[in-house]
């Protein structure tokens, strides 16, 4: 994977044919594994992750568990053939920042009150990486929650803005990341309008952050919506007898 | 350190639930004892993998990717590219999956499948050399158990087997001593498909091919495999128990007919032309 | 270690001199250690294992007891000058695998529930490897279980049969193993006529197969003779007034 | 494995003090909502170090050291210079810090330094290159906590730049293709000083470089860092918690301020030149 | 670093000028840190050395709990700029041995017994490495004990003694470490006349040892008495309206 | 992180019978204070290491094999060849010794026997040496304890020294800067021979090569050895516990003493000429 000659051509069409604004082609779906208690699959672009969820359930070791609520756990891992240059087995160090990041923005919505002493697990599984992963990945975790009937506050939608060439993009792809100037993903919590994920890969100016913490709302605006249509769609499957 | 695990307690009432029904031939999904779950193999879904195959048994579903490096040969085989398989039950595919690396099951995984793609000579190995003694193949086969509704043995040979007969692995050419990509790709020749089945025996009576919760009540089970020859490729009982001696005959039998039986599954949805075998 | 020429001769003879059904010389010695709870010895040529046993014992940490029976734990491990090359320190991936398969051989003969809450801890010490170590070990293991007084439904003893220059041969040397066409390590409860472990490496025809397992049944049976007579000599040594 | 830590449950009071004396403008230590703990910077404490600052911040102290080696450049930069941050949260700072490998606040701590000094652009790595493409100057950037009374975040990337603007590296003559010391030393040139400001929010409210009864209590904290022409450097939301949309643009303002600030102490304390920006 | 033609000039001095039985200049300062139940500072010339006490403190996990004495877990533990090439981050085989000698030093005058079921955890950062860090550490560890408020029935003073160019020198620096006969730390307990750490590095004689032992004595009460002295600083820092 | 050992609540009955009987100048195995257990010692009892030695000491049993490859000398001593010793506590030597990698106590006691090895000069590491600066004789020496009846240093020192002494390395030419074996083997030259005794102090009593149920209540211990020449070679102290000073005028005597005991035996036992020392 090479550097194009130029990541936004002179009819302000990015490298994959977008423009500045728009998000990728998003896939959606609820209840994809059979084994958890709620699980999601999320496509963005060429980004592609899995995440379940397990429990609520008796917190092991013992003196981890919390007297008035819930701990979530959370790992964000990738398959070794989702880059491209093979990721060793094990969890890397960028691997365990993003668990945390990603476990914090959780923590956010989920009412963990309602299950003291208990833990509630949560697996985000990165199957290839082409930029957005770790908000893809909470995008996904959170309809996982969902599914597994963890009662929530709100979802939360998250996507990466960036900056290439100059100028400010939504929903950077692995090129645009790799290449850019900058790379900010943000995710929130729509009902609150606020920030419950931030991070920054880069330099932007004041401004130039401003307008991206904006353009960021608009995309996850879009992603939230086709979140609560993907929910729909797995509970309008469940026929009224089995309720 | 090996540790015994927990049997569930409720597991008897499950057990005799099972065996009952596999007296009248039948089983809790409605399938024949040597009935095999429904198979779906979906290759080619991973573009940074050179090679990748989604398959599922039942639910059971598995994940393998495989991705090509240069490196060096072993020292005793100068002329033979190299693979490794290592596996992944991932904690999102069952409760009883722990993070970190891989325990006891997930290792077993890896040697049964690497042993079944080695001894069953699958690959031609010379054919992955570029330099002798200096520059050849390593190709890292990484399977992942996605979703766990028991027997992830024979799902994961699938998917190892789909992931290399659909692999493009890139063409090199040798200038001065050194290696150039040419832009080009090519498959790796498939010189024999062995496949397992996984056999579980309660009582006297045996299944094939378990779902999670006949796996959970199993007196004891094996997983065999046979290639196209009938030879046998692959034993491995992988579980506490005792196998009555004098089952192992049909064991076998059945075996290769159902081996057969994935290897014709296997024909019809990957675009696979088997070399001529060693 | 270099491929002789022929693994088999003109005379049926294999390189160190035995027929195809000839097991090795074979020693057996209980109770060598001190401080285990039990322990043994088993000699088959040039593999050399020692087993030992400590347990029942309680079993921790504690959320790992079972309440009807006792957990069995086993450990395969090789010395580091056991092999031609150094084993780097540390189980490897074999180790693991072979003490699972060797404890859930073991599960198969020993009462655990005679102990709830208990646990057993087995240890498997290659001290040299030629050919059948995991078979030889099983063996001692079953010997030293024995002799901690653990009481067991039978006596477990193993044999790998193999094929070398296409034809079946018992109680496999290194040399074999590494040149031959398959090796199968084979366990049995004798009293059961049961398979308790059976792997394989390499290839076999059905019908070689088959007659393998009777192959390894004949080795079995002279094995577990000799087990009892192990067993037998060092109950003798103890004086009736010890008793 | 991410792990959700304990919430102190005598927080709550403590809570409710500090938001009521933050609607007055004041803190529990006298402070304004917008105060920083006053800095100590202390370079060059140690000989075997090619680099060394002790910085306090408040109460809170780091100790990073730096160490130099001649190593290969990455292969896609043959060209650069490497440099690698370590962060150990040492148990002798806090009985909330373990023994053992850094966890994933060590390791968060690690990396955004790293990406403060290296999107900062805050070294000319092509300045620290040997021979291309073969020998390259490496530099081990190693972060020590070693009192924690609350924002690691802010001393330790104080003193990560404190250590490299002071630091002593041997210089090379390339004889004949190899390596030999001359004997003589050089500090790298610094193009940029970003630094960080740890903001907490408590309701509607936010103060900056919390001390740690704050920080046990804050609703959610943001480390932002901005560069001498007001780039924005550094963002990292580093707890659990909402951080109010609307709020965000006061904080982007204070922190371009603060930062400011801080690298006005720091010219003050610590030699350095800095070269002409890229 | 390299070997100095003479370790040990025509004038009998040492390659820093000192006399064989002088020691290097030292500093202490008694609690150094906040955060921490008990601190201090030594340096022993180029040495630099912290140590940190908490505790006493509840044990955990609960099994490894004493019913009768606290336990003393110990770290001795040097930062990987602390000398000439870079120290891997993680524990060296040599760290490991160092935090067990410097503990059982330490368990020997700490009262223990006052605090059933408690921990209290100690640890030793070399900041900076030359000659002696064990002694050094073990000096400033006794000192945050004392500081800690946690019984003892001594103060632990030790210094390092050597043989260089055949001559017996107190206190070693690096240079005499690396290019010495012999290094031996030692730790006493002065007030019972005892010895609580003993190592040694090198060859000596019968008669070299026993008048290497008096020569750590003599450093070991001059120690002693600075150690003395910085706690009675400390604790003069401390107003009667504090008390 | 280095943990304080429990201690045995039963200890002190047997402590004070200990202590009651050593003030009889008598041991509980009917020993006299300064007795060693008998020391038996084999040697070359494996074929795949490169030199063995199975020694025990009363219960005590140690197994030390040694393997040997050819590898880089370090860039400091290019003319000398390199060991290193490991020592494992085997988990079927004890219930008190865990399976995993070395504790504290193993890698003690691979230090203090490699610095026996090292300091008492036991091997002429320039004459391992094969190609200076590329190629030397790297020795693995590790030890195993097999059976742990207290006191694991005399008797590990003790094989370590049998298992050198009886070595047998394969020679190598060099043809054109290349190694080749000749086909030949040596045995190492030994030139020094230095023992250790462990001393257990009780009271103001001490007690040499402490059994299991004495090493439990020892006041305190310590390893020490000496040469031939009467030198000093090792001093450990190896438990928690004071030494009086006073006593240790007797200790070193004592221990000179005995270690040229063990070294009759040891030539007795093990065909070694010991070269010229150093």
């Amino acid at each position: 994977m090479s550097r194009p000659e130029r990541l936004i051509d002179e009819n302000g069409r990015r490298v994959d044919g977008r423009r500045a604004d728009e998000l990728r082609p998003i896939r959606m779906e609820v209840g994809v594994l059979d084994k958890s208690d709620g699980s999601a699959y999320v496509e963005f672009g060429g980004t592609k992750v899995i995440a379940a969820v397990f429990g609520p359930r008796e917190a092991h070791p013992r003196h981890l568990a919390l007297p008035d609520r819930a701990i979530l756990n959370c790992r964000y891992h990738m398959t070794s053939f989702s880059v491209e240059e093979r990721k060793p087995l094990g969890m890397t160090r960028r691997e365990i920042e993003l668990s945390k990041v990603i476990r914090e923005a959780l923590e956010t919505v989920a009412f963990l009150e309602e299950f003291p002493r208990a833990a509630i697990d949560v697996y985000v599984e990165v199957v290839q990486a082409d930029g957005g992963t770790r908000t893809a990945g909470l995008t996904a975790a959170s309809l996982a929650l969902a599914d597994a009937g963890i009662p929530m506050a709100d979802l939360i939608a998250g996507v990466a803005v960036g900056k290439v060439d100059g100028q400010l993009v939504l929903d950077l792809c692995d090129l645009e990341d790799k290449y850019g100037e900058a790379d900010m993903p943000v995710a929130m919590a729509p009902r609150f309008n606020s920030i419950v994920m931030l991070q920054l890969n880069g330099r932007m100016t004041v401004e130039e952050f401003k307008r991206g913490l904006a353009l960021a709302k608009k995309g996850i605006d879009e992603i939230y919506r086709l979140q609560r249509e993907a929910l729909k769609k797995k509970f309008s499957k469940i026929s009224p007898e089995e309720v | 350190m090996a540790l015994a695990p927990k049997k569930d307690l409720t597991a008897k009432i499950m057990r005799s639930k099972i065996y009952s029904l596999l007296l009248q031939d039948k089983r809790i999904d409605g399938r024949k004892p040597t009935d095999l779950r429904p198979i779906k193999i979906e290759t080619g879904l991973l573009s940074k993998a050179e090679g990748s195959a989604l398959v599922s048994m039942g639910s059971t579903k598995i994940l393998t990717g495989i991705k090509v490096e240069v490196g060096v040969p072993f020292p005793d085989r100068p002329d033979e590219g190299t693979f490794t398989v290592n596996a992944e039950l991932l904690p999102l595919a069952s409760a009883s999956f722990e993070p970190g690396p891989p325990d006891e099951r997930g290792i077993e995984l890896a040697r049964v499948v690497d042993r079944s793609l080695r001894e069953g000579r699958v690959l031609d190995l010379k054919k992955l050399c570029l330099i002798e003694g200096e520059k050849v193949y390593v190709l890292f086969i990484d399977i992942y158990v996605l979703d766990y509704d028991g027997n992830y043995f024979d799902p994961s040979l699938i998917s190892a087997l789909a992931a290399l007969a659909t692999a493009k692995l890139p063409r090199y050419d040798v200038v001065d001593g050194k290696l150039q990509k040419t832009g080009e790709y090519f498959t790796p020749e498939i010189r024999s498909l062995p496949f397992t089945v996984m056999v579980g025996v309660i009582g006297e009576k045996f299944l094939l091919d378990p779902q999670l919760e006949e796996e959970k009540v199993l007196d004891v089970s094996l997983v065999m495999g046979a290639d196209e020859k009938g030879n046998i490729t692959c034993v491995q009982k992988n579980s506490p128990g005792q196998v009555p001696l004098e089952l192992m005959d049909s064991i076998v039998d059945i075996v290769i007919e159902k081996t057969g039986e994935i290897r014709r599954k296997f024909l019809q949805e990957v675009p696979v032309k088997l070399a001529e075998s060693p």
